[in-house]
């Protein structure tokens, strides 16, 4: 009896899709698009300083947050990815003076319409991480898995060839 | 699903390079059964298809009387031929399906003059044709070969040409289009050369051309010069393919389907085309 | 060879439709977003059988689906292995409802295609295991031409079993093919009284009468045909086509146009091949490596399309391209069609 | 709202004047009640062309095709047609100088059950923000209201709403209509057609009508006028207008009240920034 109780209780239920359960030890893929001036340097921080984070993160590094393209988001989810981290500079430091300003309006109109045709909010997300904040990309890190464990695997408009 | 589209794969022997832009591939199947179910004549293609990216469609450019391989020469041209010059190494795997189309009336020229005129990759499909009938050579009387390219650099399989040139029993004319400091044949475009060099007699001769649209348009008007009827004239017709099977309309003419009533066309059948390639 | 015919009133043909889906595998017109097309059901209310003309997508991608997978490939150390891809899940034995008489129609102009030279052997395995039961429109639509091309609407053999209104409100079911028959036969239900089939092809043809006059467009195909084939430098293309926004769509829908492309897909270490719809309106249709196009504007391409559907597959498989359905005028959003065309040019 | 004799009148006094080698208008289908577009080159054609309310498509998308360029073109803009050309002059497709618009204020059209369209009664804009000659008279800016059937499905559960799109994405035939007839759509190779873009590649399937189109309305938000000529070239009926409308009203309540084309030089909403715009979404 008891055993049964634990065995769904650690089942995880897509929030998309009620009907697909992951096991207990099911783990996360999290898509990390990092700005290399504050992003990128925040989390070699955070290795240098030996600050454990989550290893469910696949670091992707490109010159500045706004260099992502909404398509990148869209391409991350329907591969292998449960969920998507976008991080830059804070605002008023980006490298190239304004890119993440503009890439503030994009994120949440994209983080919107994706949450419009089905998808979780939480799988999309975005933090500002400075050069010096190895303690906060950790925290933020382990925020996202957690939040992504939450809510289960993707399996909304995958790609084929992964099925 | 869709057996007809599934190619067969093939590994790449040996790359040569040819010039800097040309490279040839010899191909060997990896499935040994293959071999025995795969015979092509000269003129023939095949759908290439390089893993992830696409197919194109090449001519074969060796000839079936040199059993266990395949060479395809591919011009670096557009975006996936692009790819295939980068991406691919020895060792590695294509996928082919093939032959497909007509191929060149090896039966109709038997005991005829040859006369070959190609420009620069449009020798290869010539290759093949001259491969064969070397091998077959008794069947055929005399032998003309008259290449050109823009330079001494853009001639392709220039190994095999001088074997070509110490076989006695071939003719072989070379040229390019500006002269250059070490060359030392013929400087001219080719009909130019075809006109004043060449003088081919026109009596039981075959013409078999293949190179650019534009050298194909101004030599197939020298040979009418020249007296050819134009029956005599066989050359090869470039369009754009995707299935090689007559199905996915891409490749047609008129009525004609390129990859499966062509790609070798007597310059007579091309006049009755309508004017769209 | 005789077949069987039945005739029945409006709750037997439901009787017989129900009774057709319990039993097998059955596609039918499913609408969705105001539009119809042929889905797998599995009750009666979910589909439409007399869905009307205009609104319903053609039955060709049951059998040419839209997207077809080839193979898929797979790379690793040794090298590359294709694999098999999933059963065709259009393989299997099935009955599809409600098909037009234009639609059907297509199909067999596009089997000429598909058995010459190189079988596909998919495609006929669809058609041999696929019974296709059909209502003729009883009012044409405004693009419609139908009954103006080289086939007999009313006799059509395009189509296993047809379903026949009569006067009345009598409906009469016959069979058309072997395939068809089996089918009537092997409906248990079926407890309609038999009647000859020369009744059911009398009562057909007093509503043929009704049905031929309400056509809007009339096209003497054979004069299209002859004129079209001498106009290859005709300058009417030009004007004919400058509407065209090159959209596709018309080829997409159209139920005779089999163009397609291969195309790889490809993440990580697999890949997909596969085939998919094309249009030769496309501007990138013929565009050839190295940046030569034989039909690089518009009116070229438009001069492709309609002397290949009147007179290039005339001339090589001895009919038309085309089959009077009007879904490429509707689907237009500029409303051209076909139709129209052919006539601004002949 | 007949404004057939105006326009007869202004491009008959344009060719005379040889001011245009083209004019594009709309013209009576011979056999319903639409109206098809018609490219008039030659005056007599002039007495063809019309103006109803029945003039729905969006001609401005004529400008990106070869029959309109680099010539001498007069053009009937409605509100949101203007608002689309405007976008087109700002992105430098057109050339003012080029064109000789001539601006309807607008009054709604009509959709195909003969009752006013549902992008017309949301319209913002009715009147022509560019034009060389008015016609009508102008009923100005009008208040923004978010879309019905927008509001109707954020109501709903995010299972629900992903269903609804399931749909959507399952009965897309990609042809890719929606993309050709937007005037706004102007570039000659799409992003997802590159042959770089292997990870799809023309297939047809829920997840690449997926693919097709969320990129497709994101290379489109802020910059979508809503003249909905997606939405009548699709052949499978489906609510495009959702995606666009959706994108609009994240725009309009959260990057000061910003819309598309309305001003003249304004590139779109994410062409601009402000330090106003909301942050709080982000870590």
């Amino acid at each position: 009896m008891e055993t049964e109780v634990k065995e769904t209780k650690g089942q995880v239920v897509s929030a998309e899709n009620p009907g697909i359960v992951a096991p207990a030890d099911w783990q996360p893929v999290i898509m990390g698009i990092l700005c290399n001036w504050c992003s990128y340097a925040g989390s070699d921080l955070t290795g240098t300083s030996r600050i454990q984070y989550p290893p469910n993160i696949r670091i992707i590094r490109v010159p500045c947050s706004s260099r992502v393209d909404p398509w990148f988001i869209i391409k991350s989810l329907q591969t292998s990815a449960d969920g998507v981290l976008i991080s830059g500079c804070h605002p008023g430091d980006c490298h190239y003076i304004s890119g993440n300003y503009y890439a503030r309006r994009r994120f949440l109109v994209t983080k919107k319409l994706l949450n419009f045709v089905g998808y979780h909010e939480n799988r999309i997300q975005f933090s500002w991480v400075s050069a010096a904040e190895g303690p906060k990309f950790a925290k933020v890190v382990a925020k996202v898995t957690e939040d992504i464990k939450k809510l289960g695997p993707l399996h909304k408009y995958k790609k084929e060839n992964l099925k | 699903m869709e057996q007809l589209l599934v190619p067969a794969l093939c590994k790449i022997d040996k790359i040569i390079e040819e010039t800097p832009d040309v490279l040839t591939y010899r191909l060997i199947f990896k499935d040994p059964e293959m071999f025995g179910k795969f015979k092509w004549l000269p003129g023939q293609f095949v759908e290439f298809s390089l893993l992830g990216r696409g197919e194109c469609t090449f001519c074969i450019s060796s000839s079936v009387t040199r059993p266990g391989y395949f060479d395809c020469s591919i011009k670096k041209a557009g975006v996936v031929t692009a790819d295939i010059h980068t991406m691919l190494d020895e060792g590695m795997d294509v996928g082919i399906r093939g032959p497909y189309g007509n191929w060149f009336p090896v039966d109709d020229i038997k005991g005829k003059n040859l006369l070959f005129v190609g420009g620069g990759i449009g020798l290869a499909p010539l290759r093949s044709l001259i491969q064969y009938c070397i091998d077959n050579r008794n069947d055929y009387k005399d032998f003309t070969i008259l290449y050109g390219a823009r330079t001494s650099k853009d001639l392709c399989y220039k190994e095999e040409i001088e074997e070509w040139k110490n076989n006695p029993t071939l003719k072989v004319i070379l040229t390019i289009d500006k002269p250059e400091e070490t060359w030392k044949e013929n400087v001219g475009v080719v009909p130019k050369i075809l006109e004043e060099v060449v003088k081919p007699a026109i009596e039981n001769t075959k013409v078999i051309t293949c190179g650019p649209p534009i050298m194909i348009k101004y030599t197939l008007l020298s040979l009418d010069k020249l007296g050819f009827a134009p029956k005599d004239v066989i050359t090869t017709l470039e369009m754009k393919m995707q299935c090689g099977l007559g199905k996915c309309g891409r490749c047609n003419i008129g009525s004609t389907y390129v990859c499966k009533d062509g790609p070798v066309f007597t310059y007579e059948q091309l006049k009755a085309l309508p004017d769209e390639f | 060879m005789n077949f069987s015919v039945f005739e029945t009133d409006k709750n037997g043909l439901q009787k017989f439709y129900e009774e057709t889906i319990a039993k097998n595998e059955t596609y039918a017109p499913v609408e969705k977003f105001g539009k119809y097309d042929y889905k797998k059901v599995s009750a009666l209310p979910e589909c439409d059988p007399d869905s009307p003309i205009s609104l319903t997508m053609s039955v060709k991608p049951l059998f040419f689906p839209r997207s077809s997978k080839i193979m898929k490939y797979e790379e690793n150390r040794e090298g590359t292995i294709i694999t098999e891809t999933d059963e065709d899940p259009l393989a299997g034995k099935r009955v599809i409802l409600g098909v037009k008489h234009c639609d059907a129609r297509g199909l067999q102009v596009l089997d000429r295609v598909y058995k010459w030279d190189y079988i596909d052997a998919d495609y006929q395995k669809r058609r041999e295991n696929s019974v296709i039961i059909s209502t003729r429109c009883n009012k044409a639509d405004v693009n419609c031409f139908c009954t103006s091309l080289d086939y007999d609407v009313e006799n059509s053999d395009a189509h296993d079993i047809r379903i026949i209104n009569g006067l009345n409100e009598k409906i009469y079911i016959q069979a058309v093919t072997e395939k068809g028959e089996d089918l009537l036969k092997g409906v248990p239900g079926l407890q309609f009284s038999v009647c000859s089939s020369e009744v059911a092809g009398e009562e057909s043809a007093k509503h043929f009468k009704a049905f031929d006059s309400s056509f809007r467009l009339k096209m003497n195909y054979k004069e299209v045909n002859e004129k079209l084939q001498n106009s290859f430098d005709s300058p009417e293309f030009d004007p004919a086509s400058k509407n065209c926004i090159s959209c596709n769509t018309c080829a997409f829908i159209c139920p005779t146009c089999h163009c397609f492309k291969i195309t790889d897909e490809k993440i990580k270490d697999t890949g997909i091949r596969y085939k998919s719809y094309d249009s030769c309106n496309n501007g990138y249709f013929t565009l050839m490596a190295g940046g030569h196009n034989p039909r690089p504007v518009k009116y070229r391409r438009w001069r492709q399309r309609a002397m290949h559907k009147f007179v290039y597959y005339k001339e090589r498989f001895g009919v038309n391209l085309c089959v009077g359905c009007g879904h490429c005028a509707i689907s237009c959003p500029v409303n051209i069609s076909i139709f129209d065309v052919v006539n601004q040019v002949v | 709202m007949d404004y057939t004799k105006q326009i007869q009148e202004i491009a008959s006094k344009l060719f005379a004047e040889e001011k245009i080698d083209i004019f594009i208008g709309y013209r009576q289908n011979a056999f319903d009640d639409n109206q098809v577009p018609i490219l008039v080159t030659v005056p007599a054609d002039v007495p063809n062309l019309i103006f109803t309310d029945k003039s729905v498509l969006n001609l401005t998308n004529y400008l990106k095709f070869e029959h309109t360029r680099n010539k001498r073109v007069g053009i009937v803009v409605k509100g949101c047609d203007s608002r689309a050309l405007n976008m087109l002059l700002t992105e430098s497709q057109v050339k003012r100088e080029n064109l000789y618009v001539i601006g309807i204020n607008c009054t709604g059209v009509l959709n195909e059950k003969g009752e006013k369209a549902q992008n017309c009664l949301e319209c913002v804009m009715p009147d022509a923000v560019v034009y060389d000659e008015m016609i009508g008279t102008p009923s100005g800016k009008k208040e923004y209201s978010v879309n019905v059937d927008v509001k109707e499905l954020a109501a709903k559960g995010l299972v629900e709403r992903g269903e609804y799109f399931q749909e959507i994405f399952e009965n897309c035939i990609r042809c890719n209509a929606c993309r050709h007839s937007c005037p706004l759509c102007y570039c000659t190779k799409c992003c997802i057609d590159q042959e770089s873009a292997v990870l799809y590649n023309g297939s047809n399937t829920p997840s690449s009508a997926f693919h097709a189109l969320m990129t497709w309305s994101l290379h489109l938000a802020g910059r979508c006028v809503d003249c909905r000529n997606c939405e009548k070239a699709c052949p499978s009926h489906l609510p495009l207008h959702l995606l666009h409308k959706q994108n609009e009203m994240v725009i309009y309540e959260n990057f000061q009240q910003h819309l598309a084309g309305m001003e003249k030089d304004d590139r779109g909403a994410f062409y601009k920034y402000s330090m106003k715009d909301p942050d709080d979404f982000i870590m």
